[in-house]
């Protein structure tokens, strides 16, 4: 009971991990600070002048007692880092990739000062999320002026959301209840007001509250999902002149998603959501080589929502046909050699 | 107190034992200087690794923008001028004040040729719209890694030619002194630490040249 | 040590060395080399920098300590960046996801 | 003026000449130091006023005493003020000045003109701040991240970068300066492993100034011209990276929070030394780990972005990097611990502080692991644990670190003891505001109260209101400080040449020391600390 009291709720599975090494290194903490203290108030009692101690022989220096307190805590902090990087490559780059493959997907935008989040079927919501408890969440983040960081101390996640590039983090949420959400870092005037709650249900709750967000928000849009909208913005934005099926001299998008791209400069690079959307506000610095450079720049002209809504759609472009894998590596290759 | 027992050298600050322990203690301060301006330069240089790496078709584009034989000849003109500084440095230490000036004034024409022509070089970028800021104009698909490039050229070159600018102004005033004292036995560390300055600004623009006129290419 | 004085035979060949070397950047600036050309031409620049540090600085007649300062000067130029572009490098490898 | 009998024709530093223009260009490095200490004082105490205001606002979980934009710049201007114009110039700049080159036998540092010039460049620095804050205070956080500094906030950023600019020069210059005197002014017989710890300190220390200072310099210059040309080498809108501001910031500010506590671990060594009346344990091992933190704490920078969207491999890196740099601190105080064993211990003032720096740094050191750790530090990046760790090494080491020297060397530098039992009282009362302030700052932190916050929720309302008790305790005590100090530089007792019976050049000059330190040629034949041959000195 006492031990809640300093901890907040643990809300996710990474939420006891992280608290197991916190509470070691409270443990270490304690230990040292209140050993040496006792050894220097000892010292201090023992040795105060005037009083009569054995002084005799005092030493300067001792090289085995120096190793020992140099080794020793340096072993102590092996494992202790080792825990801590498992941990950590878990929260941002799972090694458990069936996990990572069956998650949620839920892309956030943070402005100055609230936190914009959408689920892949299209239900939109500001400062607030609702996600199903049991199920990997997988959050694609970026900001759309300056930096932020989402934060939920009962999950014990928590990343940068920054300008100009996805950022990712991921975890699995274990209790049903409402729970903070911050931003931890800082944005600006409003700052300590940029956050609200997430909200953990039950997934037949979740399921409901998806159908009553869809059609509860008033929003024509949120009956669209991602990948719809970001098929209308396809058309709308022209980009069907080109890539669309019926494009004279096309560029076909199909199965590129996840595939190695070699660039204009020689560089390989996986095209992943951030290459798309880079290849989208930035083409010139993305150029695909063999391709000719004459798709404009969209910086300016997309929010970033509407970027995530079209990378959906372009990922879907990939995922419908054979194995991904195979014909894409080939395909590379192919472009490789050109 | 000790010091005034001993006999007093003119040339010899209160706060030193002997003119071997001043000259030492001015060369390694210079030394230790130079060593942050090392850092200095190379944040921006860092920057400038970077953002070639992530934009390296628009700074290949860029490079495309600076006259590489302009650079050039700013080039010979600042070896020439080190050249020049370390025939100073030879000078004063041979007590040869009047060769010492006749190179330090070669140093300093030097120096001012190549400000000249970089004021030369920063005039076309402005008439070209190649200062970034709200003027900024690129045609083509790459302007946000052009001004970039743009950007860190004329942070580079403008923090360059400000230490050329200083070093102009300090070997001005390092003349004079020579001047003024020629009739005199003079102490030669100055000059030393001028010129021990002036290389490194020399030292900067050996690598400011090829990174910003020559990696994307040039054409004869 | 200190009160070495160079011989002006010394700064003259050392300029004609630039100058070569400075030639020699821009010829192999002008072929195309593919990603040799940014190696070669730093390769020439440090060359370059090692003459004129050795010799019109003198650190070759220097102190030992005044030599340390400069290496100490190189190496933390060197850990700013070698710390730095590792991160770059790394970023974009995310292979969770990227399947 | 005490009416005691002074030899009124012993000329020292303070009465060789009385007049303000005697002190403004004055090439003495006694003087120069107490010019810095006048002026590093003014900006403390507007840095508290600012603390104080914050923490006053955070009793309550609204915002009602400041709005939100004067919450931001209140917090702003106290970590402005008092890492740029306190911190970064207060042991080394007062104390260092005042007694490296007494500790090393020497008349002066290398070149007093320039030392003279660093005072003036930190004197136009903080003005430039001073400036800044008088048009209404900047509100981006000491730590100017891009792009909300260069492209977002409406306030005057460009001045504060300007005062942080300059005075970063002024500590270059002072670097440079001590690098070379230590280098070359040591007296005949001093050789290195005779130097006092806090010597080798201020060595490390000036080493950190030289190799980082002109890194944030450049980082911050770069952000003002951003700001003031629209260029964007930050700013992800124009193709720049964050990120990489992040990088090069911290390349140079974490080594700076070494700046500030390996000059007060200097100092606790030779507090403990003089207390315990004894060589310090491990002479060798303590001076070496000064070097060992200065250069590892160059490799330790990317632990600040663990969370920021650095690469999972880098992070990796930094994280084993900075466990490294946590062996030389705890080595330290382990020599430190044992250098008491079998002393002969004098609770004195100074002795209290020592006692209090090794309290609060053992915890501050600790601490530091929960944020090196990669999975902990996601937890707690940004929070309130993350707020009360580094006020444990700043306040509770460099602070307390620097009041205890103060104290120290008081007699020596102002030639008049201070009271002893205010100082004692002040060093309790210092303890106990502090630990009141900042301990319960941990547990907020580690229930997810992340820092920055002009409002909050309301369930951690308590912890706050103990941290704004503590907070007042802690101004009144330093406060109380200040003003014995000051009254004591007039009225107090005069002080004798070596009150502690220390061993140290310092202490065998007259206090206070004449203009050209030592009245006869230094020559040292003894190792440092050499309290148990009692031989004749240094004649």
């Amino acid at each position: 009971m006492m031990l809640a009291q300093f901890l907040p709720e643990q809300a996710s599975e990474f939420a006891p991990q992280i608290d197991f090494l916190y509470l070691l290194l409270v443990a270490l903490t304690a230990f040292f600070t209140l050993g040496i203290k006792a050894v220097i108030i000892y010292f201090i009692v023992k040795y105060r002048q005037g009083k009569k101690a054995d002084r005799s022989n005092p030493q300067h220096h001792h090289t085995k007692l120096e190793l020992t307190w140099t080794i020793l805590p340096t072993l102590m902090l092996v494992p202790i880092f080792w825990w801590n990087a498992e941990l950590f490559i878990n929260m941002y780059e799972p090694l458990d990739v069936s996990k990572a493959r069956n998650s949620l997907e839920i892309y956030v935008v943070g402005k100055q000062w609230m936190w914009h989040l959408q689920h892949p079927t299209g239900q939109r919501e500001n400062n607030e999320l609702h996600i199903p408890v049991g199920r990997p969440i997988k959050l694609t983040m970026i900001a759309q002026d300056v930096l932020h960081s989402f934060y939920v101390p009962a999950f014990r996640v928590k990343k940068d959301v920054v300008p100009g590039r996805y950022t990712t983090q991921w975890f699995v949420p274990t209790k049903v209840g409402k729970y903070h959400l911050f931003c931890a870092e800082y944005c600006g005037t409003k700052h300590s007001e940029m956050g609200g709650y997430v909200y953990v249900m039950e997934p037949e709750d979740y399921e409901k509250w998806l159908e009553d967000a869809r059609w509860g928000m008033g929003n024509f849009r949120s009956a669209e999902t991602m990948e719809a909208a970001g098929k209308r913005l396809f058309t709308e934005l022209k980009c069907v002149d080109c890539h669309g099926e019926k494009a004279t001299q096309r560029v076909p998008l199909d199965g590129i998603y996840g595939t190695e791209r070699l660039l204009s400069d020689g560089r390989r690079v996986v095209a992943d959501d951030e290459y798309l959307r880079r290849s989208i506000l930035d083409p010139g610095a993305m150029k695909v080589a063999g391709h000719e450079p004459i798709m404009p720049p969209y910086a300016g002209r997309v929010l970033e929502q509407e970027i995530l809504e079209l990378i959906t759609y372009i990922k879907s472009l990939s995922a419908k046909p054979e194995p991904v894998g195979k014909p894409a590596a080939e395909a590379s290759e192919a472009r490789g050699t050109e | 107190m000790s010091t005034e027992t001993q006999e007093h050298d003119p040339l010899l600050a209160h706060q030193f034992e002997d003119v071997e322990q001043q000259t030492d203690s001015y060369v390694l301060g210079m030394w230790v200087f130079l060593v942050t301006e090392v850092l200095f330069f190379g944040g921006m240089i860092l920057a400038f690794i970077l953002y070639r790496n992530m934009y390296f078709p628009a700074f290949a584009e860029a490079h495309q923008k600076l006259d590489w034989r302009l650079g050039g000849v700013n080039t010979i003109v600042l070896l020439t001028s080190s050249f020049t500084m370390a025939m100073a440095v030879w000078a004063s230490q041979k007590r040869d004040y009047g060769k010492q000036l006749m190179f330090l004034t070669i140093t300093v024409l030097c120096a001012l040729a190549f400000l000249v022509i970089k004021y030369f070089e920063y005039s076309a970028k402005f008439e070209h719209h190649l200062v970034p800021g709200t003027n900024f104009h690129f045609d083509g698909q790459n302007q946000n890694g052009v001004q970039l490039f743009f950007g860190l050229y004329f942070a580079l070159t403008g923090l360059h030619g400000f230490h050329v600018l200083v070093g102009v102004l300090v070997i001005g005033v390092l003349m004079f002194r020579v001047w003024k004292l020629r009739k005199q036995e003079q102490d030669y560390v100055p000059t030393e630490l001028v010129g021990l300055y002036w290389h490194f600004v020399d030292i900067v623009w050996i690598f400011l040249y090829p990174m910003l006129y020559l990696l994307g290419g040039v054409h004869i | 040590m200190h009160g070495h004085i160079s011989s002006p035979a010394t700064f003259i060949k050392t300029f004609i060395i630039l100058l070569i070397l400075m030639a020699v950047t821009v010829l192999v600036a002008t072929k195309d080399l593919g990603w040799l050309n940014t190696p070669i031409a730093m390769a020439i620049a440090i060359c370059k920098t090692a003459f004129v540090v050795l010799f019109f600085m003198g650190l070759k007649y220097s102190s030992r300590l005044s030599q340390v300062w400069a290496g100490v000067g190189l190496l933390f130029f060197i850990i700013l960046i070698g710390l730095t572009i590792p991160d770059y490098l790394t970023r974009h490898d995310l292979p969770g996801w990227s399947e | 003026m005490s009416a005691v009998a002074e030899p009124k024709t012993e000329k020292n530093y303070l009465n060789v000449d009385y007049s303000i223009k005697s002190w403004l260009t004055t090439l003495d490095h006694k003087r120069i130091g107490i010019l810095y200490l006048v002026a590093i004082t003014i900006f403390f105490m507007v840095g508290g006023f600012m603390a104080l205001l914050i923490r006053t606002e955070l009793a309550t979980p609204q915002g009602d005493l400041l709005s939100s934009d004067q919450y931001n710049r209140a917090f702003t201007m106290h970590g402005v003020v008092l890492i740029f114009f306190f911190l970064l110039p207060s042991t080394p700049a007062v104390l260092g000045n005042f007694l490296l080159p007494i500790m090393i036998g020497a008349r002066d540092v290398a070149f007093p003109k320039l030392n003279l010039a660093s005072w003036y460049a930190f004197m136009i620095g903080g003005t430039l701040g001073v400036i800044s804050l008088v048009l209404g205070g900047i509100d981006t956080g000491w730590t100017f991240y891009a792009p909300y500094s260069s492209n977002f906030s409406n306030t005057p950023v460009v001045w504060a970068i300007a005062g942080a600019f300059v005075a970063g020069f002024g500590n270059i210059a002072t670097a440079v300066n001590f690098i070379v005197t230590i280098h070359k002014m040591r007296a005949p017989g001093l050789t290195w492993f005779r130097l006092p710890l806090f010597v080798w300190a201020q060595y490390a220390t000036a080493v950190i100034g030289v190799l980082g200072t002109p890194v944030i310099a450049i980082t911050i210059f770069l952000v003002a011209f951003e700001r003031l040309t629209g260029m964007g080498i930050f700013d992800p809108a124009r193709g720049g990276d964050p990120i990489l501001m992040q990088h090069l910031f911290w390349f140079y500010s974490h080594p700076a929070v070494y700046i500030m506590i390996l000059p007060a671990m200097g100092v606790t060594s030779e507090m403990i030394a003089a207390a315990s009346q004894k060589r310090v344990f491990g002479y060798e091992f303590v001076a070496f780990s000064s070097l060992a933190i200065a250069i590892i704490g160059f490799l330790v920078w990317g632990h600040h972005l663990f969370v920021s969207g650095q690469s999972v491999f880098a992070g990796l890196v930094f994280s084993v990097l900075t466990f490294i740099v946590a062996i030389p601190s705890a080595i330290k105080t382990f020599n430190w611990v044992a250098t008491m064993y079998k002393g002969n211990l004098q609770m004195n003032t100074p002795m209290f502080w020592a006692v209090a720096f090794l309290g609060l740094f053992l915890i501050g050191g600790l601490t530091g692991l929960f944020l090196s750790s990669l999975a902990t530090d996601i937890h707690l990046h940004d929070t309130y644990f993350v707020v009360a760790h580094f006020h444990y090494i700043m306040v509770g080491g460099a602070i307390i670190g620097f009041i205890g020297g103060l104290h120290f060397w008081w007699p020596k530098i102002t030639g008049r003891m201070y009271p002893e039992s205010w100082g004692k009282a002040g060093a309790i009362m210092v303890f106990t505001g502090f630990s009141l302030t900042f301990l319960p700052q941990f547990v907020l932190g580690q229930l997810g109260m992340p820092r920055r916050y002009h409002t909050y929720p309301e369930e951690f309302q308590i912890l706050h209101v103990l941290s704004t008790g503590g907070a007042y305790l802690l101004g009144f005590a330093m406060t109380t400080i200040i003003v014995y100090l000051a009254w004591s530089a007039k009225y107090g007792k005069p002080a004798p040449p070596n009150p502690w019976k220390a061993k140290g050049l310092e202490w065998e000059t007259p206090s206070p020391p004449p203009t050209e330190n030592f009245t006869y040629k230094v020559v040292v034949t003894e190792p440092a600390y050499n309290y148990h041959k009692d031989s004749g000195g240094h004649h």
